[in-house]
């Protein structure tokens, strides 16, 4: 496969036999844009068949949803051309791409809370009656419809979306994007938020619609899905395209190459294990309706994997841990001391951070530039008896984001502007830089690129190196597997079972996270 | 779609009618039917003025201008039928339709095309609009003597033992819970507040929507605009002067969530109509008109305090036990 | 140089300052060299005054003649105007004795006091319950008013009987719910007295409205051009006020003579005021210009059109 | 791994910080504020004068006092309405005790004190009960301006001692008046505060994502509610002013300042939707305001028309950048 530095020559590989056949249903030719400061997407070019799976890959910030956004008409190119069938069409607004058949599931979860599923599924193309009115009826019905085709007749078309699982709730994304005669689908990181079980259906969602002859847009950062579903790949790099051609022609590592221009070997980092005594130790932790004794223990220079299903509530554990969520009983100890944190400052101030999941809402603060919002947890120490210091404050954050391979043009840059996975990178840099005792890490490395995958996973092998502790929320199994040295499995709000990592195997750890062990 | 979800507008109205109660202990004529209508007659403006803040504020913005632009159609009407009485007044309505038409569009055309947050633009507008009043009129007030008896009759002419006003207040408030539960407009006002970023992914044109919705706003004062003037028989600068908070707090009062995407046209009706209660009821009951603003904020902060218990997320449940409890 | 005459009004496009206001100019024209500014707050609060009163003092005007908001509050900054060698007097709506260096009533407030009474009793010979509807708790001459009319009340009207005060703050809408109010919580309710022209108007509207012409007569201050209405329609039988253009004009006389040092004001003097006549100053330095007059169905055709 | 490159530098800044201050909101004040200077001096010659320039400032000196605290607020991403109403409040207290004997150092501290508690009283109803401000402040509004006419109905409190008047009407240095002063020495105070302190950090950090920010380990709750004080605080002090200046008390003082002090802050450039401002921005919108309005004063322009003239400066001052770099990104493209 061609790298190729001047993709404006770029040549494409002679169709396969077979597959190249059928002409794209979609194509994007030339398409550039910039963001003030930064040049999101120069000269690219992407085609999609009908009845095929392109996977698009790129590091963080490489341009992928910005590509998906420009084909869902919520962006403008600044240059390019895009033709469906042949055809040139333009996009000024998510209505016209509804009309040209291009629905997506969008990186970023983007229901309404507090409307119906039904709802939800029809906005903006709701059936009317003959006065123009909205059908109700019909409306329900087909939500009700596609629901069904979908496997997924177990929904409630009345019910509110809040009331429902986050899966589910994912469910009526895919639901929405169905509900368009959509010839073209995209997906964008479809499964961050998802377990295995709802990955696998929405796995064979994605066969039924390749049987039905869409043209299908897959982006992952997980190689295994992309081998798994994908029939061709196209590879950006630094918003441009360098490389394109069928999935079982190309390697893992061939790819990998194109994508971050070297290679990378993602080896989970080799650790002596070197347990110290208990660190923190948690009882009897109670919530009223989140999780129930929750106990365990963690030891100095140990890292501690949680697994579960996505809702299991290890979240809201970590959280009530760091002060976040009230608890109704239970003792936490540090060192020796029990504590007992009232916010997530009292907990920082013992020593103890909590790294959240839902990086937009939890993690960065957008509208603050990356210096401030890395030094944001640590402003004790960056200003002297509450006036701050600059100079420190850009010092601390030099150190931690260029270790973390930061793609950005300075730090004095608003968070809001980077890549989804180029915002997870400051999260985790922010944490870090409190040099906290005990780490809880949740999901650290979601929708990370690989390259930065191994640098997280690289650091935190460092950081119990220098003898603090590691808590790991993880729905990875591979990540679990190969960083932790024990894994707690947490069902339905309580501790399944606690497993030593000598040898342990995939299957244990799903089947009791599932509930089917013996 | 349910009409009374959650049933706050239950509650409200359980409120309105222990409130009824309790003024007609101290004064009985008070629950009479003659006087219960002359109440919803009373109120009837604040209502409408409710109704149109209310679809502002489900797209998570605000009118702070609707009073002053209520002033200036006013007196946009008032002068028009002292120097043409002539002018029939089915289209003097049409004008001060369009008039408050116009106000709105202005409004929404800034928050739209310039992406200027709503407070900002009414808080502008506000001072603006009251200010073109002093401009056009001079200053000078048009009087009871100037405005034409129909001017003044129509809104008071009994049509099957209820006023007029009374009626173009229910025919508001039909074609409104028309506009929310049976249009797709009203579906996308509602999905705007929910979650903006969604509904740009949905295909909603949000800054349209918000447009649209100023533009119903501005319609509703400027209809307001003419019942005021024609009901008070005075067009002055200082006309319903401060009102537009009395007009966010029957909204509030009515359970409609500042925060966007919660409220109901039963909700707004219902606010309107508690605070037109407390204004008609002190008089009425011998309590210092010194009193009347202590009571009604402190109503203002009740009604809040009730509506956030109400609204107050349930947790997730996860637990099987806590499920089963 | 001309002299500079301020006419500081408590609200610009109140049809009674406007009225003043050609009394100004009349003065003004009658004197000679005198130049009238004609200006006021939009907003009827003290606050704004003060605003309006510093712009004249950096305008070095030569006299200011106020109708104030606030009796007490606009005290400091008048007497900065005077420092200044600003000459002060207020009209109309008085100022503290400190804040100005005389006070023009356009009336004795006894007198009105006792008038607003007298006008609702005339026609209600057997007597009855009666009741003020005034403009803002806060307003001075409103507020002398009723004091007075509380007085005189025992002796020379025993058999009316006032039930209460309530205050529409000369807000339109405030004044109609308060009128209301009143009707509903006095059915035997045989006046409403309000002396002030927003609040007459406002509760002869809701007689009017309310179908009670002939059993409620509404009373009080207003002015002829917009109280016209409910003089024809029977709402009110009589109403009363002085007349705005000879306040006008002998605030602004008065304020010339004391500017050019014509005149002087103190306790006792008697000071000329051109084709009004004259007027004798009390020990605040206070001065009534005239009686109110009475306008009925059989004069208010002819006042209508004057103001 | 392999080939690792040596890690990508990033700068502190892009921008040089002269450039980044050319281009700034608080340089678009400036020129609007040296324009309304040259007009006013040319369209009236009684504009130049040291006195006149004093008295100028007493037009706007209280309600930027609170905008100062204010924009704070605003930036925490929360609104106080009732500002105007605890001034009344305030001010009626003060009445109450000079009526009761009380001296001036007495009366200044249960000004502020009374002001504090209103701050106090709105930041545990926003903080502890988790009501949005808005509407909250929409509440207390009438009610304390309530409590102000139920205390004093249609009577007024005068008479304050003589020692009182120095705080609205007194001069500490030739025409420099103590409102001023205090005006100057506060803004100093809240710019250092805002732009130099952890605590100013945490107010930015708040206004943009509150949650965030709490997981960052802010006291969000205790930090607004410190801001409900301080804004209550300065009202309490702008109390004491205006009923200095006043001589007297009555329960309609300072009606309609509250939206006068917000159209202060967003003339200011402070986002009305929290996260971004300047002190100096406010400071700038507080003297072109009462440039605005004195240059129009002179020239007896009734107070309305000038208020035309503000609605029009706050929507196009606004509006100006957004339209200019929508121009300019046209032109690039
Ligand atoms: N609204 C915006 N304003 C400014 N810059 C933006 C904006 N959206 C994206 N960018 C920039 O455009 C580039 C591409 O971002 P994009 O979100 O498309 O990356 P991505 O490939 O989806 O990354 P990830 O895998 O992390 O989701 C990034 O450098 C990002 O900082
Ligand atoms: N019904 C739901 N609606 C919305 N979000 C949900 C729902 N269920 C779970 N989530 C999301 O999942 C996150 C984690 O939930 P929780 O802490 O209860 O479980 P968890 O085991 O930590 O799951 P995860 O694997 O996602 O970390 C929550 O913060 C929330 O964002
Ligand atoms: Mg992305
Ligand atoms: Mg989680």
């Amino acid at each position: 496969m061609l790298v190729d530095p001047h993709p404006a020559h770029f040549v494409r590989d002679p169709p396969h036999k077979g597959e190249g056949k059928a002409a794209p249903r979609l194509t994007l030719s030339g398409i550039s844009k910039s963001f003030p400061g930064v040049r999101a997407l120069h000269d690219v070019s992407l085609s999609l068949y009908p009845g095929q799976v392109t996977a698009l890959i790129g590091e963080n910030g490489a341009g992928k949803s910005t590509l998906v956004k420009i084909m869902t008409g919520i962006y403008q190119p600044d240059a390019g051309t895009i033709s469906i069938d042949g055809q040139a069409v333009t996009l000024p607004s998510a209505h016209a791409a509804f009309g040209h058949g291009i629905t997506a599931i969008h990186q970023e979860t983007v229901l309404f809370d507090d409307l119906t599923v039904a709802e939800n599924i029809l906005l903006g193309h709701a059936p009317r009656s003959r006065f123009g009115t909205i059908d109700w009826r019909t409306m329900r019905k087909n939500a009700r419809e596609v629901l069904n085709t979908m496997g997924a007749g177990h929904i409630d078309a009345d019910a509110r979306l809040k009331d429902l699982g986050i899966a589910n709730k994912h469910l009526v994304a895919v639901a929405r994007a169905m509900s368009i005669d959509a010839q073209i689908v995209i997906m964008d990181e479809p499964t961050a938020a998802l377990s295995l079980k709802e990955i696998e259906e929405l796995f064979l969602l994605v066969e039924f619609l390749k049987s039905e002859g869409k043209a299908i847009l897959f982006i992952s950062h997980k190689f295994d899905e992309i081998y798994r579903i994908a029939d061709r790949y196209t590879v950006f790099r630094d918003g441009e395209m360098v490389g394109e051609g069928l999935i079982r022609d190309a390697g893992q590592s061939q790819i990998v190459r194109m994508m971050v221009g070297r290679a990378v070997d993602h080896i989970f980092p080799q650790r002596k294990a070197e347990i110290g005594a208990p660190v923190l130790a948690v009882s009897g932790l109670s919530h009223p309706t989140e999780f129930d004794d929750i106990g365990f223990e963690l030891h100095r220079g140990e890292i501690l994997g949680f697994y579960g299903l996505v809702g299991a509530g290890r979240s809201e554990v970590m959280q009530a841990i760091s002060g976040i969520t009230r608890t109704s009983s239970g003792t936490i100890t540090l060192e020796g001391k029990a504590i007992v944190p009232k916010s997530a400052a009292d907990s920082i101030d013992a020593g103890i951070v909590y790294v959240p999941e839902e990086r937009g809402k939890q993690g960065v603060v957008i509208g603050l530039p990356i210096f401030q919002n890395i030094s944001l947890p640590s402003l004790k120490r960056t200003s002297k008896s509450g006036v701050l210091r600059l100079a420190e404050e850009f010092a601390l954050a030099r150190s931690y984001t260029e270790r973390l391979d930061l793609r950005a043009s300075s730090l004095s840059q608003d968070v809001g502007t980077l890549s989804g996975g180029n915002q997870q990178k400051i999260v985790i840099a922010k944490w870090l830089a409190t040099t906290p005792k005990v780490i809880i890490l949740d999901e650290p490395t979601k929708g990370i690129d690989i390259g930065s995958k191994a640098a997280v996973h690289g650091f935190m092998a460092e950081l119990v190196a220098q003898g603090l502790s590691v808590i790991m929320v993880s729905s990875e199994l591979p990540e679990i597997l190969g960083m932790s040295d024990r894994v707690v499995v947490m069902r339905e709000g309580r501790i399944a079972s606690v497993y030593d990592n000598k040898r342990l195997d995939a299957e244990t750890l799903v089947k009791t996270a599932a509930g089917i062990a013996a | 779609m349910k009409v009374f979800p959650r049933y706050r507008e239950v509650w409200l109205l359980a409120a309105i009618v222990v409130l009824i109660g309790l003024i007609s202990m101290r004064f009985p004529g008070f629950a009479a039917f003659g006087n219960l209508r002359q109440l919803f007659n009373d109120t009837s403006i604040l209502m409408i003025l409710a109704l149109g803040q209310m679809v502002v504020i489900l797209t998570r913005s605000i009118d702070l201008s609707m009073a002053s632009n209520l002033c200036f159609t006013g007196m946009v009407v008032a002068m028009l039928n002292a120097a043409h009485p002539a002018i029939p007044i089915p289209l003097l309505i049409v004008i001060a339709l369009l008039v408050g038409l116009v106000l709105g569009a202005i409004n929404g055309f800034l928050v739209w095309r310039l992406n200027i947050p709503s407070i900002v633009v009414t808080l502008g507008t506000l001072t603006i609009y009251r200010g073109a009043t002093f401009v056009i009129s001079g200053g000078a007030w048009v009087n009871a003597d100037q405005m034409s008896p129909d001017f003044i009759g129509l809104q008071r002419a009994a049509f099957l033992g209820i006023p007029v006003l009374s009626w173009i207040a229910i025919l508001v408030i039909a074609l409104f819970f028309l506009l929310m539960t049976r249009t797709a407009l009203g579906r996308s006002i509602y999905a705007i507040g929910v979650n903006p970023t969604a509904s740009v992914y949905a295909g909603i044109d949000v800054g349209r929507t918000k447009f649209i919705v100023f533009c119903i706003s501005g319609m509703a004062a400027g209809l307001c605009g003419y019942l005021w003037i024609s009901r008070y028989v005075i067009a002055s600068v200082e006309v319903a002067n401060g009102y537009e908070l009395n007009i966010i707090a029957a909204c509030v009062i009515g359970g409609i969530s500042i925060a966007g995407g919660i409220g109901s046209v039963g909700g707004a009706v219902l606010g309107a109509l508690f605070l037109g209660i407390i204004s008609n009821a002190l008089p009425v009951i011998n309590i210092s008109p010194f009193w009347q603003m202590a009571i009604s904020g402190s109503a203002i902060i009740l009604a809040v305090v009730l509506n956030a218990r109400g609204e107050r997320r349930q947790g997730r449940i996860i637990l099987k036990k806590a499920e089963a409890a | 140089e001309n002299v500079k005459i301020a006419l500081v009004v408590k609200s610009l496009g109140n049809g009674f300052f406007d009225a003043a206001n050609k009394g100004a100019e009349e003065a003004a024209k009658e004197l000679g060299g005198v130049d009238i500014i004609y200006t006021g707050p939009t907003k009827a609060t003290a606050e704004a005054q003060i605003e309006v009163i510093n712009s004249l003092i950096a305008q070095k005007v030569d006299a200011i003649a106020i109708s104030a908001n606030d009796a007490d509050a606009l005290v400091p900054a008048l007497k900065k105007a005077m420092d200044r060698g600003i000459t002060v007097i207020s009209w109309d709506s008085g100022v503290a004795p400190e804040g100005r260096q005389l006070h023009l009533n356009p009336s004795d407030t006894n007198l009105i006091g006792e008038t607003i009474i007298k006008l609702a009793a005339d026609y209600l010979p057997e007597g009855g319950d009666v009741a003020i509807l005034s403009a803002s708790s806060t307003a001075t001459n409103q507020n002398a008013w009723i004091d007075a009319a509380k007085k005189v009340l025992p002796e020379k009207f025993p058999k009316i009987n006032l039930v209460a005060t309530v205050y529409g703050d000369d807000d339109s809408a405030k004044s109609t719910d308060e009128a209301k109010g009143l009707l509903k919580s006095y059915p035997n309710l045989k006046a409403i007295i309000a002396p002030t022209t927003v609040g007459v108007v406002a509760a002869a509207q809701v007689v009017t409205d309310q179908g009670l012409i002939g059993k409620v007569n509404v009373t009080g201050l207003a002015l002829p051009s917009e109280f016209k209405k409910f003089i024809d329609n029977g709402a009110s039988q009589a109403v009363a006020l002085w007349n705005p253009i000879d306040l006008g004009y002998s605030a602004v006389y008065l304020a010339h003579d004391l500017a050019v040092k014509k005149e002087e004001a103190k306790p006792g003097a008697t000071l000329s005021i051109g084709r009004v006549g004259k007027v004798t100053l009390d020990d605040t330095n206070s001065a009534a210009m005239a009686p109110p007059f009475k306008f009925d169905k059989s004069n208010i055709e002819e006042f209508s059109k004057i103001y | 791994m392999t080939d690792t490159p040596a890690p990508r530098y990033i700068p502190d800044r892009l921008d040089k910080p002269l450039n980044a201050a050319i281009f700034s909101w608080e340089a678009l004040l400036v020129a609007v504020a040296v324009a309304i200077f040259a007009v006013n001096s040319f369209a009236s010659p009684y504009f130049l004068d040291v006195w006149s320039l004093s008295d100028l400032t007493f037009n706007f000196t209280e309600k930027a006092l609170i905008a100062l605290a204010m924009a704070l607020l605003i930036i925490s991403g929360e609104i106080d309405l009732s500002v105007a109403a605890i001034i009344a409040l305030a001010s009626t207290m003060m009445g109450m005790a000079m009526q009761a004997g009380a001296g001036t150092p007495v009366l200044v501290a249960i000004g502020i004190l009374v002001g504090l508690g209103c701050g106090a009283f709105n930041g545990l109803l926003v903080t502890r009960l988790g009501l949005p401000s808005i509407v909250v402040t929409i509440g207390t509004m009438s009610l304390f301006r309530g409590i102000a006419f139920i205390v004093l109905g249609d009577q007024a409190y005068k008479g304050y001692p003589s020692s009182f008047a120095f705080f609205g009407q007194g001069y500490v240095w030739w025409v420099v008046s103590f409102e001023l002063t205090l005006f100057l020495v506060a803004a100093v105070i809240y710019w250092f505060l805002l732009h130099r302190t952890s605590f100013g950090r945490r107010v930015f950090a708040i206004g943009n994502n509150p949650v965030a920010a709490q997981f960052s380990g802010v006291r969000v709750g205790r930090i607004k509610f410190i801001l409900f004080c301080l804004t209550g605080l300065m009202a309490g002090i702008a109390s004491v002013l205006i009923t200095s200046r006043l001589g007297s008390t009555r329960p309609s003082i300072a009606q309609g300042y509250e939206l006068e002090v917000i159209t202060m802050v967003v003339l200011g450039g402070v986002s009305i939707l929290g996260g971004a401002g300047s002190i100096v921005g406010v400071v700038l919108a507080a003297f072109i305001m009462g440039l605005v309005t004195f240059g129009l004063g002179l020239l007896n322009v009734p107070g309305i028309v000038m208020s035309i003239f503000i609605g029009l400066l706050l929507i196009i001052v606004i509006a100006l950048p957004i339209v200019w770099r929508r121009v300019r990104r046209e032109r690039l493209t």
